[in-house]
């Protein structure tokens, strides 16, 4: 009576002086599972002993209804139709591109091998690299490997996509247009998905639940909308408490594009793909001001009616304050003490929160 | 027969050395590639006992290796016996059998240290992202493994035929020095100057020496130019 | 002959040149095949103790070929003594020819070359000749071992040792690299026990009738007037 | 009659296929001048090519009178007297820190070793590695390694410093601990340095003047307000238009930070040095918003009274507005377009600009 | 002499080739380091040659390197010549300069390569960053490199050693087997074979090995633990 669609288990490693213990823990097999925790705390440990590479795991895994480890027994790895992308892409080096895409397909049972190489053209081209396929691997810039790398994994139609740190290795820019490729990825293909970051803003962008990971352990597992609830969320350690809104895109107008939240509308500078239902717009609190009144001759476009929850001390001389708007969504916003008392801010009062639309990143 | 400088030189021996080393060579890549990747996978510290095991020809004098090898497979030794077992006639001393199996011995280090060192270079990571594409393991030795150890092959084949083309003193006591069966280049050179023929044991030293250099400097050459930078 | 047949026999490294030329005539005379392997005596010994396929063995002394026979691999009853080794004292500086003890009892040389006398019966005459005639302290610190009598000619040979104890055989071979150089004084017979040089059959060479041909070829008088001519003596 | 307190040359230096050519080149020996420019178009190389680290340098170096290079003769490395810190820190491994912090000293002449020694306590106390001392240097963070490598530099009393990207390995806490340390390490110690970074925040908050460099060549070198007042600075390429003001820190009030600005004070959250005579506020130009009236019920605490001086188009749909401010500094701010049309803003216009306290960097 | 299962060995030829493989492997260190150096910072394609040089002696036999060696080193020789030159007396041959000499030859790849390896493999940076810091050269060299370099000082220091007190060919040819100046132990192993003495041969063998045996694992267990990690 294993349930499916389910990654359910308990393992044990242990590597010299660390051990991973993960406790008992379940997981849907559905939508993508972000590891977040410090550095050294385990989490490329765990993702190795779930995908079977390190021999010494025990414990006991079943992923949907398939026994994956019991004890000391493992099922090899290959036979576990995962895939896997690495921090530093472990292209082949011997390889050209299309070798190393091919590498895995050749491997494939005829029928699967069928169907894969008809994808191939377009995952190819969807991931962009398709102009660089009899290139050695080793004339390729870092985010052009780590394309490679993706789609060498998507193209073994995985049951599970595992990633460790894909984008950590990469400036700035190509790591936002992988950040791109990856949620479309995951939208198109509707993987299930294993990722490891340590920018929140990649989970905040990506994640449907988030795996906190302390000493080796699992401390919790939530939603993200649950991890970004709390202010004290390990999520908020770099650039501050942050807001996750949910809405859906509307036609763009005047070169803006706004995303409709309830009755309110958010105005974006920056495109969302109108063709999805749904897009994640990410607020920093320290981007959103509170006025007492809706100010009219000002540049900041979102204005948004809300109601204060509740004041938050943060690192004086700051505050949080956590606002309601109108379709129920949570805000953060961070404001001095001093503009606090000065607006006489307190629980319950109605505010409008000004949000500049090119402070919005999607 | 070749007429050189005036000197008739017998080619046998060097043919028979370069057959005898390319079969070493052969049988060393077999058997010592699985040694070296145990090896360069062990963690315990077994590991350092076999590396010593694995180096030890090179301490002893080849003439004293030779004397015990003769003693190990004499035919009525246990090594015959337990061969003969599975079938095995004939002898292993004084053939080209024996000659194999002692320069095997002799030119092991040569052959196992490069490849375990190859091997310990290889990410590990490759290897995983192999084996999630479906590879299994004798899929990833072949397909990962040896071509990214091409340099620790290239190596360890040069150093064990220069070895065995080298070898003397094994030679000599296991292979018995029987012409055209067992009568090597470094016995025949050697031979000559125990007949006072030192014409032609130059002339022979000479083609050893001029063949050896255009072998090294063109796997140093290769090595340098191909050597696929792992990364 | 109606069975040719082929011999494999180990011979001691010294007399090399002496049976290649043997062989050649035993096998324009009968159309055996005879092939050689050599080596220094106590390294075929222990070959042939080890199952070498060895169908005679002419050793450079007596005792390892008779040691066979002890050992039941060689045929006591074939044993004969095939030549006898002469020492000469050779020396390119020193006027030897005339004056042989004056100049090892001189000693003016650096290095007096001998073959290794534990191994080696050469060695082992030289040295008991010396000390026969009283000039073994005198020169002891300047001896030099050469590994067979063939190494201590190569000391001479390349200038290291200004003189040495060789085998007269070194000297008369008209491809000798000394050949009609420097001067040699040959001991006499009579100052020394003889260098028999002994050959024997071996158990495995008793049913090969090249083996057993060659064996009584080496008794011939053409195979004698070969031996002697390369500076050996035959009984 | 050559120039002291300038480096002058123009150097030139064939690695492979890569070719660097200064051209001709001269710098104050004094304050922080950054080399910036693409990967790959010569940065490191022009630096080791000053520092003496590549013997195949030819050209023409004088440094404060100093002949350093002189076609292909050159001055040794270790009797120029510099200081270097590399991307990784480069200590020794089989050394402690303090084995490593003595290297140098030990090799200094008498008198000047004196003065070094004494100077230990002070610099790593500083630094912040006193208590590291006999810690062997493989233990250590990322962040600890290059303050080594700082404290290393710094007891040699070099007369130049050259930093290689002394920051863009670390974690972005270690980074903005250590962007600190070295901005005061620069006001103590008042030490020319030749720093190279790929990132405009850190040029922003150090540089005095910026080396741009393309293709091996040296572009131009333009003081960082020029660098800065170009809409289409290469400085702009990553968060978009950025404004550096300068004024003088004054005591802290209700927990906030004010710094006078002419006749403005703008009021920063986090803390500037007080000691300091002069501070640089980083200001990103889609941090401030336009208001025609100066608003009274919002959070927002900096109002700055500016003249609108020139509207610049930038990427679709934003506005590029340049600002004076009343002391003459100039500020960008990013709008939309629609915002720009709703206010009407044009050139010559008075506004007010409107910045977050705690969206100030310094 | 040591009474050993009612054998008595004579001890001298141990001592004299521990002495010898001492003097060669600190002489092979001297003269290998700076020419390792040389050729791990070399860029042209003279490396290849040079590198193919420097490993010849491992194909050349022993017997036929001893044999050239003695034309060379013969007194009346150019080499002698030269050393005389400058102020050299006596005779390279017969004595333990010539064994010594003779060894470094034979030995002189076992050296070279790992130093060689050894000083490729550190970073520039670090000796950048020594320059710097006002290190001159032999300052970088000796502080920076030689530390960071053990594991290669050690592995040549061992296989240097560990070859000569094997090697028998070279100085079999050179030495002159005197007792107590240049017999060494496998010679005087070998001597034992020829006189058939059985069981000296064999218990000196396996006093060599055992011997050998804890060296080669004392050096690998040392350089698993305290290889400093370069990085
Ligand atoms: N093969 C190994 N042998 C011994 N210890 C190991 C091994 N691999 C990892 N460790 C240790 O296990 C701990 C957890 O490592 P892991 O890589 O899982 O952490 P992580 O959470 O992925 O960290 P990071 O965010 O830095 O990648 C670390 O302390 C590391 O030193
Ligand atoms: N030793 C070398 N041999 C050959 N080419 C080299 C060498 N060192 C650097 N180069 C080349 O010189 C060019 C400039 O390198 P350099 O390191 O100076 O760039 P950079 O501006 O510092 O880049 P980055 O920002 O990536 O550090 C590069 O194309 C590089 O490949
Ligand atoms: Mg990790
Ligand atoms: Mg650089």
């Amino acid at each position: 009576m294993a349930a499916i669609h389910v990654i359910q288990g308990h393992l044990k490693l242990l590597l010299g002086h660390f051990q991973l213990d993960s406790g008992e823990f379940e997981l849907p097999l559905q939508g993508v599972t972000v590891l977040f925790g410090r550095s050294g705390s385990g989490k490329s440990t765990l993702l190795r002993a779930i995908s079977g590479l390190d021999k010494q795991t025990e414990g006991l895994l079943r992923v949907n209804g398939q026994v994956w480890q019991n004890g000391k027994h493992s099922l090899p790895t290959p036979q576990r139709h995962i895939g896997f992308v690495f921090q530093d892409a472990a292209l082949f080096p011997h390889m050209s591109v299309r070798q190393n895409l091919l590498y895995g397909l050749k491997r494939l049972p005829k029928a699967e091998r069928k169907a894969a190489e008809a994808d191939f053209e377009g995952i190819v081209t969807r991931v962009g690299i398709a102009d660089k396929l009899d290139r050695g691997v080793n004339f390729l810039s870092g985010g052009e490997r780590q394309r490679v790398a993706i789609a060498r994994a998507l193209l073994m139609r995985p049951k599970l996509l595992c990633m460790d740190e894909p984008l950590s290795a990469l400036d700035w820019r190509s790591k936002s247009e992988l950040l791109k490729l990856i949620e479309d990825v995951v939208a198109e293909y509707r993987i299930p998905m294993l990722y490891i970051t340590h920018a929140p803003a990649e989970v905040e962008r990506l994640a449907d639940r988030v795996v906190f990971m302390k000493d080796g352990r699992i401390e919790t597992i939530e939603t993200l909308q649950e991890a970004l609830a709390r202010p004290d969320s390990p999520l908020f350690d770099d650039q501050g408490a942050v807001s996750v809104l949910h809405g859906q895109p509307l036609p763009s107008q005047e070169g803006l594009h706004p995303i409709r939240l309830g009755s309110d509308t958010l105005w974006l500078s920056e495109g969302a793909d109108t063709q999805r239902e749904q897009v994640r717009a990410r607020i920093l609190a320290r981007d959103v001001s509170i006025a007492l009144s809706d100010p009219k001759d000002l540049s900041v476009i979102n204005h948004l009616y809300c109601e204060i929850v509740e004041l938050v001390e943060s690192a004086a001389p700051r505050l949080l304050v956590r606002l309601q708007m109108q379709d129920g969504q949570k805000l953060f916003a961070e404001v001095t003490t001093h503009s606090a008392r000065r607006l006489g801010l307190q629980p319950g009062q109605k505010v409008y929160a000004l949000i500049k639309a090119v402070s919005l990143t999607e | 027969m070749l007429e050189l400088f005036g000197t008739s030189v017998n080619l046998a021996p060097i043919w028979l050395t370069l057959e005898v080393a390319a079969i070493t060579t052969v049988v060393l890549l077999l058997l010592g590639t699985p040694l070296a990747w145990w090896m360069a996978k062990m963690r315990s510290s077994n590991k350092v006992v076999l590396e010593a095991l694995v180096a030890l020809p090179l301490v002893l004098p080849p003439t004293v290796l030779g004397f015990y090898l003769l003693i190990i497979f004499n035919p009525t030794g246990p090594v015959t016996e337990f061969l003969r077992f599975f079938g095995f006639e004939g002898q292993l001393t004084f053939s080209k059998t024996g000659l194999v199996i002692g320069s095997v011995f002799y030119s092991l280090p040569f052959a196992v240290q490069p490849l375990m060192h190859a091997f310990e270079a290889i990410p590990q990571r490759l290897l995983d992202a192999a084996s999630t594409l479906r590879a299994s393991f004798l899929d990833r030795f072949f397909t990962i493994v040896v071509p990214l150890s091409q340099r620790g092959f290239l190596v360890a084949a040069t150093l064990a035929f220069a070895h065995t083309v080298g070898e003397f003193g094994v030679v000599l006591m296991v292979g018995g020095n029987i012409p055209g069966q067992t009568r090597m280049v470094s016995i025949d050179i050697f031979d000559h100057v125990e007949s006072l023929e030192y014409d032609q044991a130059h002339i022979l030293s000479a083609m050893m020496l001029i063949f050896s250099l255009c072998v090294l400097m063109l796997v140093y050459g290769l090595n340098r130019r191909f050597g696929v930078k792992v990364g | 002959p109606a069975m040719a047949d082929t011999a494999n026999i180990a011979v001691a490294a010294n007399f090399t040149k002496t049976i290649e030329e043997i062989g050649q005539v035993f096998e324009k005379q009968t159309g055996h095949q005879v092939k050689f392997a050599f080596g220094p005596t106590g390294k075929l010994y222990a070959q042939i103790k080890n199952g070498a396929p060895f169908d005679a063995f002419f050793g450079a002394d007596e005792k390892r070929p008779l040691k066979t026979a002890e050992d039941g691999i060689g045929i006591e009853k074939s044993y004969f003594v095939y030549a006898q080794g002469q020492i000469a004292l050779y020396s390119a500086k020193y006027p030897v020819a005339e004056h042989a003890l004056e100049v090892l009892k001189e000693a003016k040389f650096n290095h007096l070359a001998i073959a290794n006398p534990k191994t080696a019966p050469y060695g082992e005459r030289a040295e008991a000749y010396l000390q026969k005639v009283g000039l073994y302290d005198g020169v002891k610190a300047k001896l030099v071992n050469g590994e067979s009598i063939a190494h201590a000619f190569q000391y001479v040979v390349t200038n290291n040792a200004e003189i040495g104890f060789v085998a007269l055989s070194q000297l008369v071979d008209p491809q000798s690299p000394v050949y009609q150089k420097g001067q040699y004084w040959i001991v006499p017979q009579s100052e020394y026990k003889p260098i028999n040089q002994g050959a024997i059959l071996t158990q495995r060479g008793a049913n090969n009738v090249a083996a057993t041909a060659f064996m009584e070829f080496v008794k011939t008088p053409k195979a004698i007037e070969i031996i002697q001519r390369y500076g050996y003596n035959v009984q």
